[in-house]
């Protein structure tokens, strides 16, 4: 770690960083064998955001397609594939591992003052599962030409086309297992790790909200792997377990896909929601208003997210008792998320804020987040959702959610644990412009396409009618603003990560555990094991007033 | 740093597991796989329950055609594989090394016993012409094939678990002989006896929804 | 809280004799259900074969799974198993019960 | 939001209950920015370089939990409401049998004459009976805001009410293949005795009509 011409202000290097090799093992094998939780957290976010530029750049194809209305840029058949891949590899290989497996892998137990994770080597296992699903998955572009189902695999369909389904399906089977695994490794870590005098409600809101999701992880993924080795059997041995015509019921396959598609949104958009929560209470230097209320509607979202996956359903054919009592619930389920937001609001209240990078992206991350839910009571309510649905409104209501949500978070917990994960500082002026220009082309971007929907453009359609000509351009003008801001993000990000000046333990002035270890933390974690006494955000000074 | 002082009500109060094994841990990850197992099942029993309300006169009669008495023994086989896993368990708690190494050998050539009465079961069926997409199950309704694909897929997917578990079971009984698992150390076995045991559960209400509709 | 009980429960009665007993009530019951179908009781039938299944099951889990001698939080994860699993039985038979 | 021409009181009922939603999201949403704004300003560490913690106040949490929840049982209430309209079937409704394959729309009336483009009379409820050839399509009337899928070997019900004449676009939203954004037709609803001479007539020519100064969409 010899670094030359180190800036003044700078703190020593710290002493068996675990971004050194210790053991047998040298270079690349020294991480790949690594049951380091931080290694295999970074090794976890390096491929994330592979696959993440990856579905990226077909997004961005997918929206080139509409720069005339005649859509003659890819045609039908390519344009099929490519929104099919978009959703698989965003959905399965990005935003539902996402935090957890990376950030969550590298933090969890850091927060609860542990060394590691319950199950380090079933952890790397996970990884290698992950791995494995990944590479399946791309293996399937090259087996019987391009996957075409969309990223539900809604059967008939899937169950006819001649492409490469069975695999990218087998795929996917195999990253749901990954995600088990991590999910039962993170319960049993936050249940059994708990450096002393942590109680559960002295627990960082974002371990509260890891443990909601890894609860999700564990009981709803296994639903989808029977849906989709069902799929698999059904294509590769004729079984008509879902075909209309040997007596099967595709609606069941719908009600299978989403028990675990529904609660998997929820996967994707509770771990934001906790590191929300721990950046506003380090940046309003006071304590969260309404932890037990987060917390608890952390848990309270986790469970009532089994009871609406019906809303994905209101035209598909369910009886009509089905769709008011799922209407019914999913405006129930609006409430915890309400409650969420109103408290974190009201912790700015009196504090005393420092708007850093990170807590921009938290102020982006509302106004997005509540832009995404609003528009979802507009989905919920039955009447305007048989209109909206699987049209650019759908399209665009769950990119607020899980794009200008769960992402934008990402990328902010990124900036706000970049220091600690390294040990060193990016540019902050870039960050905070850069956001300000994500922030415009995401707008422009998604924001059209809600107008576009209610004026019944469908989604899936590789062409359009010339009047949405100027939305759809306005639409592709923000995708490319938006891509721009994404990659003076990530540059700056790494360059910071490798080249920036070094910052001390506690940049931020955090009050969590994971700040009163050296950044990048050592190889165990802690010196010694530290010990609870005060509740997670107590910033004494606001305190002692 | 503030944080960081030892009062003495504090202390050890947790962070179990690096320099001894954290046995109450390991066993909540087993259990928390189980579940996800019986979620995995779960689907199964869901789809069969809303088919078999689809169809229930189709059901009834189409259960007629499963042999009762290849289920029931079956049903005894495994039953009796779960008490040699626990009595197993209980061997090596007491520190009866070779008592449990039988008892866990018999498991596993229960596991493996009732397999093959599956084997002769599904092979007298297929024989029969009872299997999907077959010109026998097609002059039957339409709910006929869609009991004998669940039944197939269930048993086939149980009879998948039942082997897993015996390769498990294995590997543990290497464990034991080769003592690395003992009276002292026996959380694995225990965790592998709950799987064992979960695999036997799912039979038991597999049992009367394909061999006792009628 | 489940923190304190590091130690391994021990005092889980594991005797020989339990377990027996136990494997005869199933055999037992296993008999039952199958003379139970004999009997044409139409519609109950499969109510009846399913509660034995569930006193089967109950009989494995608290015994040969040890849950009844085990920590709490064991019997709540049971607890949360065995309530998502009505949840979604429930929700999807709002559909399929009145489906037209 | 008057984006669409208005086809049928149904689209204006869906319409209401849109509006409805989002003028109350609107407020929320306002409500919601205004503060955190006002608070990020008011409250910046340079004008207040002291925090205070404050863990919580019950009688706000309360009512900002009992507010939101009286709010979304009403939206749920009116387009549960509005809802009903589409799905239950008036007894003076005229059947229709839709059915839908890859990658087109047909349609066969009552007395056995069929149809690739949608004729209807004005004024009269009509009863779709939607079904599938193949795989799952869905039957979508923008300008109705209506839509329902059309299932293999099932058969769902829709209610149209044409209450105008014009020229309205059929298109499929549920994925299904090559050609789905192809898969497209027209609903054209005629006059009461034109459509009535015209589905006597055993010719399968377009009834000539003029359709005046109707509204055409798309």
């Amino acid at each position: 770690m010899a670094d030359i011409a180190l800036p003044p202000q700078d703190i020593s290097v710290v002493e068996g960083s675990y971004l050194e090799n210790i053991g047998k093992h040298k270079g690349l094998a020294a991480w790949l064998l690594s049951t380091d939780h931080k290694r295999i957290g970074i090794m976890y976010t390096v491929m994330l955001f592979s696959f993440f530029s990856v579905g990226v750049l077909l997004g961005i194809l997918l929206r080139l397609e509409m720069i005339s209305p005649g859509g003659k840029l890819f045609g039908p058949e390519v344009y099929n594939a490519l929104f099919t891949l978009h959703g698989v590899i965003m959905i399965f290989l990005f935003v539902i591992p996402g935090i957890p497996v990376t950030l969550g892998n590298f933090f969890l137990p850091l927060q609860i003052g542990a060394k590691d994770v319950a199950f380090p080597r079933l952890n790397l296992f996970s990884f290698y599962l992950y791995v494995i699903g990944s590479a399946v998955i791309l293996t399937a572009l090259f087996v019987n030409g391009l996957p075409d189902t969309g990223w539900t695999f809604y059967v008939p369909y899937s169950l006819r086309t001649t492409t490469g389904v069975t695999v990218a399906v087998f795929g996917v089977f195999i990253v749901g297992f990954s995600s088990i695994l991590t999910g039962i490794n993170f319960l049993t870590t936050i249940h059994r790790l708990r450096a002393p005098g942590m109680t559960w409600f002295k627990m960082p809101l974002f371990v509260w909200a890891l443990y909601a999701t890894s609860w999700v992880q564990i009981i709803a993924t296994p639903v989808l792997a029977i849906t989709l080795l069902l799929i698999i059997i059904s294509r590769v041995f004729g079984i008509g377990i879902f075909n209309a015509a040997a007596g099967g019921d595709p609606v069941l396959y719908q009600h299978l896909f989403w028990i675990y598609s529904h609660p998997a949104v929820y996967i994707m958009i509770l771990p934001p929601m906790g590191i929300v929560s721990e950046i506003i209470a380090t940046f309003t230097r006071r304590t969260i208003f309404g932890y037990k209320a987060i917390a608890m509607s952390s848990l309270a979202i986790a469970f009532i997210g089994y009871l609406v996956w019906g809303h994905h359903m209101f035209v598909a054919g369910m009886s009509q008792q089905a769709d008011m009592v799922f209407s019914f619930l999913t405006f129930i389920v609006a409430i915890p998320s309400g409650i969420k937001v109103f408290n974190w609001v009201a912790s700015m209240y009196k504090g005393s804020i420092d708007p850093q990078p990170p807590f921009l992206f938290v102020m982006a991350f509302m106004v997005l987040f509540s832009i995404g839910g609003l528009s979802g009571l507009v989905l919920g309510s039955l009447a305007t959702d048989v209109h909206l649905t699987a049209t650019y409104f759908v399209v665009a209501h769950f990119h607020y959610i899980i794009f200008g949500g769960g992402v934008f978070i990402f990328f902010g917990a990124l900036h706000y644990w970049l220091p600690k994960m390294f040990g060193r500082m990016y540019d902050k002026k870039i960050a905070s412009w850069d956001l300000l220009v994500m922030f415009i082309g995401f707008n422009l971007l998604y924001f059209p396409m809600f107008i576009m929907g209610y004026e019944g453009m469908p989604r899936r359609y590789f062409t359009y009618l010339p009047q949405f000509e100027t939305l759809q351009h306005i639409s592709i003008a923000g995708s490319w603003i938006l891509v721009a801001g994404l990659i003076v993000m990530f540059v700056n990000l790494i360059h910071g990560a490798i080249k920036g000046p070094r910052v001390g333990p506690n940049p931020w002035g955090g009050t969590t555990l994971e700040w009163k270890t050296a950044s990048p933390p050592i190889h165990e974690n802690f010196e010694e094991e530290p010990v609870v006494i005060h509740e997670p955000y107590y910033h004494e000074e606001a305190f002692t007033s | 740093m503030s944080e960081i002082s030892l009062p003495e009500s504090a202390k050890h109060t947790g962070h179990a597991g690096h320099p001894k094994k954290d046995v109450h841990g390991i066993k909540m990850g087993m259990w928390l796989f189980l579940m996800t197992e019986l979620l995995l099942f779960s689907g199964m029993f869901l789809l069969y329950s809303a088919y078999r309300y689809f169809y229930t006169k189709e059901f009834h009669e189409a259960a007629m055609y499963t042999h009762t008495l290849f289920g029931t023994v079956n049903t005894m086989v495994l039953l009796t594989s779960s008490l040699t896993m626990a009595l197993s368990i209980t061997a090596l708690e007491r520190g009866k090394k070779w008592l449990s190494v039988t008892f866990l050998s018999s498991t596993i050539a229960l596991g493996l016993g009732f397999l093959v009465i599956k084997y002769v079961e599904w092979s007298t069926e297929i024989h029969e012409g009872i299997y999907p997409g077959s010109p026998m199950l097609f002059k039957h309704p339409r709910g006929f094939e869609l009991f004998f694909a669940m039944y197939y897929l269930m048993t086939g997917l149980h009879g998948l678990h039942v082997l897993v578990g015996c390769g498990l079971l294995t590997v543990m009984l290497i464990f034991i002989i080769k003592g690395k698992i003992t009276q002292e150390d026996s959380v694995r076995l225990e965790a592998a006896g709950l799987y064992w045991h979960l695999i036997d559960i799912i039979w038991i209400f597999l049992f009367p929804l394909f061999y006792l509709v009628n | 809280m489940e923190q304190q009980t590091l130690t391994e429960h021990k005092g889980a009665p594991t005797s020989y004799g339990i377990y027996v007993l136990i494997w005869l009530a199933l055999m037992a019951l296993t008999a039952i259900t199958a003379v139970v179908a004999g009997i044409n009781l139409a519609a109950f039938t499969l109510v009846i074969a399913l509660l034995i299944a569930l006193v089967k099951s109950s009989l494995v889990v608290n015994v040969f799974m040890h849950v009844k001698y085990e920590d709490k939080i064991f019997k709540i994860f049971v607890a949360i198993a065995g309530g998502v699993l009505s949840v979604i039985f429930l929700l999807t038979f709002a559909d399929v019960y009145f489906r037209r | 939001m008057r984006l669409l021409p208005y086809a049928l009181n149904h689209a204006q009922a869906v319409d209401d209950v849109m509006r409805f939603i989002v003028i109350c999201s609107l407020i929320l949403f306002t409500i919601v920015v205004a503060t955190m704004v006002f608070f990020v300003f008011k409250y910046n560490h340079k004008r207040n370089p002291r925090a205070t913690s404050i863990p919580g106040n019950v009688p706000l949490e309360i009512f900002w939990t009992v507010i939101p929840t009286v709010l979304v049982l009403a939206m749920f209430y009116v387009g549960w409401e509005a809802y009903l309209q589409i799905r239950i079937v008036p007894k003076n409704a005229m059947p229709v049998k839709v059915f839908a394959r890859q990658w087109s729309f047909s349609f066969e009336y009552m007395n056995g004459k069929r149809c690739d483009t949608l004729y209807v009379p004005k004024g009269r409820p009509i009863d779709c009976l939607i079904t599938s050839l193949d795989v799952i399509h869905s039957f979508y009337l923008p300008a109705f805001r209506e839509k329902q899928d059309a299932l293999p070997d099932r058969i769902r019900h829709m209610v149209v009410y044409p209450e105008h004449l014009g020229v309205f676009d059929v298109v499929c939203t549920q994925y299904c293949g090559l050609d789905h954004s192809l898969m497209k037709t027209k609903m054209i609803v005629l006059p009461d005795t034109t459509f009535d001479s015209w589905i006597k007539s055993s010719s399968t020519a377009e009834p000539k009509v003029a359709l005046g100064d109707s509204t055409i969409y798309f």
